[in-house]
């Protein structure tokens, strides 16, 4: 057992909780989180599994860097989308 | 591209070409609109008549585009092929005029004559289409183009005749579409062949064979109406009379009879056939249909309608002969391809000129139509006289062959078939005869939109087809001997498709 | 090759120029990107020629970026698939760009140009891209530009369908991330051609479950049955053109990432879910069909036929063999629905404008007064029935043939059955325009550009039915 | 949706996870070539710190388009929220004189830590991510203190500045095409290139990202 | 002794991140969020990542964090169990 695999295991949880999380939540905020929780178990999953042999592997980290700069992207798109439609009435979607 | 490849695309452009810019044209350039109808039907009629002279003279035509890998579009120009070509031609110029004089002042005119520019290159199309993938196309074409002429009157019934028209068509062609692929699979691209290609296919495939033989006839015999695929044929009564006269006499059911030849002589191949059992069950449906649409027609009082089951029954001729092995047979059938054409042009010509002089759309309201209108009543006497087989007529010559086809291919039962459907065609043309012309006309008419001026009935674009037409059933009739008769056109394709015996 | 060579070489300019104009689009702010946007597209259009040029002559060729080559660098693959996929996108986009001149006002243009440039870059990335975490960055460029431009013009409707697509199109990009993880965990490297021949004909579970996990979420991005629900609202609720390049080419770039990961990354566990795969493409086609027959809303209806027609994508996959006659008929389809789709839609805008309302029923009369437009989403029709002369029609019978070598009947009667549901849906769009217009109905005019463009497109999809021995040619060029 | 489906996708979230877990554990131990390709030609990439060389030169493209995908959520933001302007004014809230001061202590030294950030990432830890966020901080330090207002329409500089990064990325990638590739830089001047395609993305990076929390801020029906 | 620090860590961050989920307050649920991205910035040192590790806590926590605060005011409270348009049902 390394610490790469543990977090590797980690992020499986942490993936499939958030995942479930986006199906089963019906609040927008809720489903925002629960979807940069799968992202960062991807992201834990990517590099940890790298280095389940205690090794340094800098092609996943940089990989995992571009990865979190698009998902903070994507929620403030999703938050800014959010904010509008609790502003603009009940659009039914 | 030498000339003789290239010239059944010219026969294609000399009405696609028109048609596109006809649809381009706004409603007020009748004279432009017209001169361009006019000038496409007798650049075509030229062509067509190279065509006559050059395949007479044992020339060959032909075109090839490749759409896919092993998958072409080939046109050629044969015998059979100018036999449904040039009728349509021919027709096609008078419909054209009629529909001239017909819609004068009617609205969309210009969409009206754009589609039936489209829907006449779709049946030269399907009459030139060398192989069935060919076919195909310009068989769907055509149900798309004439589409929107079914329903051109845009009211409720118009939408009602043109959905069920829609249903029964695609319907077919779905059929088709699986037989041609399937067949493809079997033996790959091949061409239309004098006496089939499929008979040096493995026996053990007899069975696939016998399926799709039964796809690709369903799939023609929708526009055929074959019965009980015939159920879209009276609905489409709607449409104005050029469309109704289109429908009936030169393209849709036509291109239904012609797939009909096709796949049994030069898919099959008519020995082939009659190897596999094919021919008799056809002849069968043929029969049927022949006798169940003069029954029907017997009890329609719409005249439109009448005319409609009349067709049903006339067209199965037709694929009777087909289905008669030997070439008397083929002869009466293909004759009348052409004959039927004539004929039942003519009656559609004259009821649309009841209806748009007088009014008349139901037979009961024919009491006098004759004194009011003799050369319109004329001509329709001679058509319905043909239908019945009244000697001296095309129609009489139809059936004579037809009849000696039944003998030859010893189906007596054929012969009383035939002589059943002449005693209702009689039963049912004859009482609209007397009515016109022995019954005293009313007070007035139900409503009398051209008034007579002296000698003219009604518009002289509406006279003058139906009558050129009717003078055509008489000559056919009289002169069926003479060298350029359809007879003796029919009598050449014939001896092409039998390898063996000739006639 | 020579300097001067290199520096000409269309495949990066075909990344370069679109990100290029989409950026100066937004620097030029109001009133710039339709300039910007049409030329750009329109040299795009001359190097996605070029590059066709070149495959079809000297087959297909990868791109080293940076110089280091795979695995260490990553690499763009040019093949017969990714060229003919590019030319779909450029030949889409063009008609379009002179479409959304026209159709929007100048303060919604500042929004459209860049959104529509990074769209368009996303996709040409995405088609060339050969390593699978590259192609989870061009998946993400192309969610977000496809979900900002849903939400333009910020009705609540759009942006509530905007929210929903980002979600489902976010959640899928993780799940594909996730297998990217564990591939790269299995094998050390994401780049295509290196992974092919690591992964044997009976790999760990791992591998099973990326697979499982890129594909689920690629057909979530596909929008097939039962994952279509994001699609009609975001679809149909968007403005034109932006409907227009969803149907067209959004939805295929994920379906174009599923053929390639069935054909060079997980052949043998493709194979497995083939089955699966046809069964819900076909209930996409009747599902699909049915609910477009439903909806009284133009736009709706198309959106719907969009879930239908994508479903035949996903018949391929069972007939896949050697024979390469389902993979035709697939990019057939594919590049067919492209043309007649985009075409569709914007002619629905047209119609929408000139009646300026969104139903059915409001379309009674439109014939006489837009017949241009009509005309263009009959021949769209035709191909999305089907019928011939037109892609679509060649992409079924390639299907149908495919089906009957293989002996498999069910697949014939979808096909076939397919075909006549959507001749009904399309008539009745058609039959509507030909009723006769009702005395109070008043149509507004519409400018030439959007008809035009429309119409355009619409030629092109049944141009197409008359050539498909060149596409069948590149296609032929494949990536060994 | 019903109780019935959330625990379905529930317990097949856990076979899920379940699943994959075991997939891990029975993985063997890798034989990885990447690490050792990266250190290999680490010399070549222009940059000491193996993370910046796979960041900006061998998977450099990827980086690329990742600025495309922040400057699109901008965008998609902006898209979303038609009428722009006119709520600008909504947009400072005055904040206490404690934070003020804090605020202009402390952005000085964010932006030079931002500066070392990105001169350092060239051999150790940091770079343009991690100074751009720093910056990005510190505006949003700034617009909680009241001293910066919401960005409700950007204007041409803003623009600029929010562009300018990707702009001399791509004029680099596209300007040594002339070496046979998109963004292959000539071995001796690849550490200046990155340096100043660095440079150009700290600046943007800290905008768009600040953008991210500006363009939001004034929006939103705060009391 | 690391071993076990690290297995702490991960449960950690199970934890908060279930917590993320679970609260039923928005407010607490953010905040637990941004807790979440500091074990993640210790599970990255632990990685030997410490670029991730600034990134993740400069963005991921912070930013993300910021950017989820500020859109808290956005959100009447009394929105939790409403059916929200997003919800993923058919139209």
């Amino acid at each position: 057992m390394t610490p790469g695999l543990i977090y590797a295991l980690a992020g499986v949880a942490l993936f499939v909780l958030g995942l479930a999380g986006v199906v089963v939540l019906n609040q927008a905020l809720r489903r925002i989180l629960a979807f940069n929780l799968m992202g960062s178990g991807a992201f834990l999953t990517l590099v940890g599994l790298a280095q389940r042999d205690g090794g340094v592997d800098p092609v996943p980290q940089a990989m995992v860097l571009t990865g979190i700069v698009v998902a903070v992207a994507a929620t403030a798109l999703a938050l800014a989308l959010a904010r509008r439609l609790a502003q603009g009435g009940h659009g039914d979607g | 591209m030498t000339l003789n490849e290239a010239l059944p695309l010219p026969v294609l452009a000399s009405s696609l070409v028109p048609g596109l810019i006809i649809f381009a044209l706004p409603e007020s350039r009748i004279r432009l609109r017209t001169a361009l109808n006019l000038f496409g039907a007798t650049a075509k009629l030229v062509l067509v008549g190279v065509l006559l002279a050059g395949v007479s003279a044992g020339e060959t035509y032909g075109f090839r585009h490749e759409v896919l890998p092993g998958l072409e579009l080939v046109f050629k120009a044969d015998a059979l092929a100018l036999l449904f070509v040039t009728l349509s031609t021919v027709l096609w110029l008078f419909t054209t005029l009629y529909a001239i004089g017909y819609l004068e002042g009617a609205p969309h005119r210009s969409r009206f004559f754009g589609f039936f520019s489209l829907c006449v290159t779709a049946t030269m199309g399907i009459a030139m289409a060398g192989n069935l993938f060919t076919f195909f196309v310009f068989y769907e074409l055509l149900t798309l183009a004439t589409f929107p002429l079914v329903v051109h009157r845009g009211t409720p019934q118009a939408m009602q005749g043109g959905t069920v028209y829609l249903a029964y068509t695609l319907g077919g062609g779905a059929l088709l579409l699986t037989g041609v692929v399937w067949l493809h699979g079997l033996v790959g691209s091949a061409d239309f062949a004098h006496g089939g290609y499929l008979s040096a296919l493995d026996p053990a495939q007899a069975g696939q064979l016998k399926i799709v033989f039964l796809l690709l006839i369903a799939g023609v015999g929708v526009k055929a109406a074959i019965v009980p695929l015939h159920g879209w044929l009276p609905q489409a009564m709607v449409a104005p009379a050029p469309v109704s006269a289109l429908l009936h006499a030169v393209a849709v059911v036509k291109a239904g009879a012609f797939g009909v030849v096709r796949i049994v002589y030069e898919v099959y191949g008519v020995e082939f056939a009659q190897f596999l059992n094919l021919l008799t069950p056809l002849a069968v449906a043929a029969s049927i249909t022949i006798v169940w649409g003069s029954f029907r027609a017997l009890f329609q009082d719409d005249l439109k309608k009448r005319l409609a089951y009349s067709t049903v029954s006339q067209v199965s001729y037709i694929v009777l002969g087909v289905a008669m092995f030997g070439p008397l047979g083929t002869i009466g059938g293909l004759v009348h391809l052409v004959h039927q054409g004539i004929m039942k042009i003519t009656l559609f010509f004259c009821a649309g000129n009841y209806a748009e002089t007088l009014g008349i759309h139901k037979v009961s309201e024919m009491d006098g139509a004759g004194q009011r209108m003799p050369w319109t009543t004329l001509a329709f006497s001679i058509g319905a006289l043909g239908m019945m087989g009244v000697p001296l007529t095309a129609g009489a010559v139809s059936k004579a062959w037809l009849m000696d086809g039944a003998q030859a291919a010893h189906a007596g039962w054929v012969v009383w078939v035939l002589w059943t459907s002449s005693l209702l065609n009689a039963a049912y043309f004859l009482p609209i005869l007397w009515r016109a012309w022995l019954r005293p006309a009313p007070a007035d008419w139900p409503e009398e939109h051209i008034p007579a001026k002296g000698r003219r009935e009604t518009a002289w674009l509406l006279l003058l087809p139906p009558l050129v037409t009717a003078a055509a059933v008489l000559v056919a009739g009289v002169f069926a001997e003479a060298g350029w008769s359809p007879l003796s056109w029919a009598r050449l394709v014939a001896e092409r498709e039998y390898t063996q015996w000739a006639p | 090759m020579g300097m001067a060579e290199a520096f000409l070489d269309p495949l990066p300019w075909l990344i370069v120029l679109p990100l290029a104009w989409a950026a100066l689009a937004f620097l030029g702010g109001p009133g710039r990107g339709g300039h910007l946007a049409v030329t750009g597209l329109v040299v795009q259009l001359a190097l996605a020629l070029a590059l066709a040029g070149q495959v079809l002559e000297n087959g297909a060729r990868t791109h080293a970026v940076g110089g280091w080559g795979a695995p260490l660098g990553i690499d763009l693959l040019a093949d017969g698939l990714a060229v003919a996929m590019l030319l779909l996108a450029q030949v889409v986009a063009l008609p379009l760009a002179v479409y959304a001149r026209a159709y929007f006002s100048e303060v919604a243009q500042t929004a459209f140009w860049p959104l529509a440039g990074f769209l368009i870059a996303a996709l040409n990335a995405l088609f060339l891209s050969a390593d699978l975490f590259n192609l989870y960055v061009t998946l993400e460029l192309l969610s977000l530009a496809a979900v900002g431009l849903v939400a333009l013009g910020g009705k609540p409707m759009q942006v509530a369908a905007a929210l929903r697509y980002l979600l489902v199109s976010l959640t899928a990009s993780a799940a594909y991330l996730m297998g990217v993880a564990l591939i790269y965990g299995t094998y050390g490297t994401v780049s295509i051609a290196t992974l092919a021949p690591l992964i044997g004909a009976d790999p760990p579970l791992a591998a099973w479950l990326a697979a499982g996990l890129m594909l689920t979420g690629l057909l979530a991005k596909t929008a097939l049955f039962p994952f279509h629900f994001w699609l009609p609202p975001a679809h149909g609720g968007a403005a034109a053109p932006v409907s227009a390049l969803l149907s067209a080419l959004v939805v295929k770039a994920s379906f174009y990432l599923v053929l390639r990961l069935a054909l060079d990354v997980f052949p043998a566990l493709a194979a497995h879910a083939a089955p699966i795969l046809g069964v819900l493409g076909a209930a996409a086609i009747l599902w699909g069909s049915w609910q477009a027959l439903r909806t009284p809303h133009i736009k709706m209806l198309v959106a719907w036929s969009t879930v239908a027609q994508l479903g035949y994508l996903f018949l391929v996959f069972p007939l896949l063999a050697p024979d390469g006659l389902a993979l035709q008929a697939g990019v057939m389809q594919a590049i067919a629905h492209g043309l007649a789709k985009a075409a569709m839609f914007a002619a629905a805008g047209v119609l929408m404008l000139a009646t300026g309302r969104d139903t059915l029923a409001g379309l009674a009369g439109v014939a006489g007064r837009v017949p241009v437009t009509l005309f263009a989403f009959g021949l769209a029709g035709v191909t999305l029935m089907g019928l011939p002369p037109s892609g679509g029609f060649l992409a079924k019978w390639l299907l149908i043939e495919a089906a009957l070598s293989h002996g498999q009947w069910p697949w014939v009667v979808v096909v076939i059955g397919g075909g006549l549901l959507a001749a009904a849906y399309v008539f009745k769009v058609l039959r509507q325009a030909f009723l006769l217009a009702p005395e109070d109905s008043h149509f507004h005019p519409v400018p030439r550009s959007m008809e035009w463009a429309a119409f355009v497109l619409a030629a092109a999809s049944v141009v197409l039915g008359l050539r498909g021995v060149e596409l069948m040619a590149l296609l032929a060029k494949g990536a060994a | 949706m019903n109780t019935a489906v959330r625990l379905g996708v529930i317990l097949s979230a856990l076979a899920l996870g379940a699943a994959l877990a075991s997939a891990i554990l029975d993985l063997p131990m890798p034989g990885r070539e990447l690490p050792g390709a990266v250190v290999a030609n680490l010399a070549d990439s222009g940059v000491a710190h193996p993370v910046t060389a796979v960041l900006l030169n061998f998977r450099g493209y990827d980086t690329l388009l990742e600025v495309a995908v922040l400057l699109l959520a901008l965008l998609g933001i902006w898209a979303a929220s038609p009428g722009q302007g006119g709520a600008v004014a909504s947009a400072v809230y005055p904040a206490g004189p404690v934070l003020q001061t804090l605020a202009r202590l402390a952005v000085p030294l964010m932006i030079l830590t931002a500066g070392y950030l990105l001169w350092a990432g060239a051999h150790r830890p940091g770079g343009a991510f991690q100074a751009g966020a720093v910056l990005a901080a510190a505006a949003v330090l700034l617009h909680l203190a009241g001293l910066l207002p919401a960005w409700a329409s950007p204007g041409f500089l803003l623009r600029l500045g929010l562009v300018g990064g990707l702009l001399a990325f791509l004029a680099v990638a596209a300007a040594v095409l002339g070496q046979g590739a998109l963004l292959r830089y000539p071995a001796d001047h690849a550490g200046a290139l990155i340096l100043l395609i660095e440079a150009g993305l700290t600046i943007s990076l800290g905008l768009i990202l600040a953008g991210l929390f500006l363009v939001l801020a004034h929006r939103g029906g705060r009391p | 002794m690391s071993l076990a620090f690290d297995v702490l860590l991960a449960l950690a961050l199970l934890w908060s991140a279930w917590r993320t989920l679970a609260t039923p307050d928005l407010a607490r649920a953010v905040v637990m969020f941004i807790v979440f991205g500091l074990f993640m910035a210790l599970a990255w040192a632990r990685l030997s990542a410490p670029d991730i590790a600034l990134a993740e806590a400069a963005i991921g926590a912070g930013l993300t964090g910021a950017l989820l605060l500020d859109a808290l005011g956005a959100f009447p409270p009394l929105k939790e169990g409403e059916k929200h348009p997003a919800g993923e049902r058919e139209r």
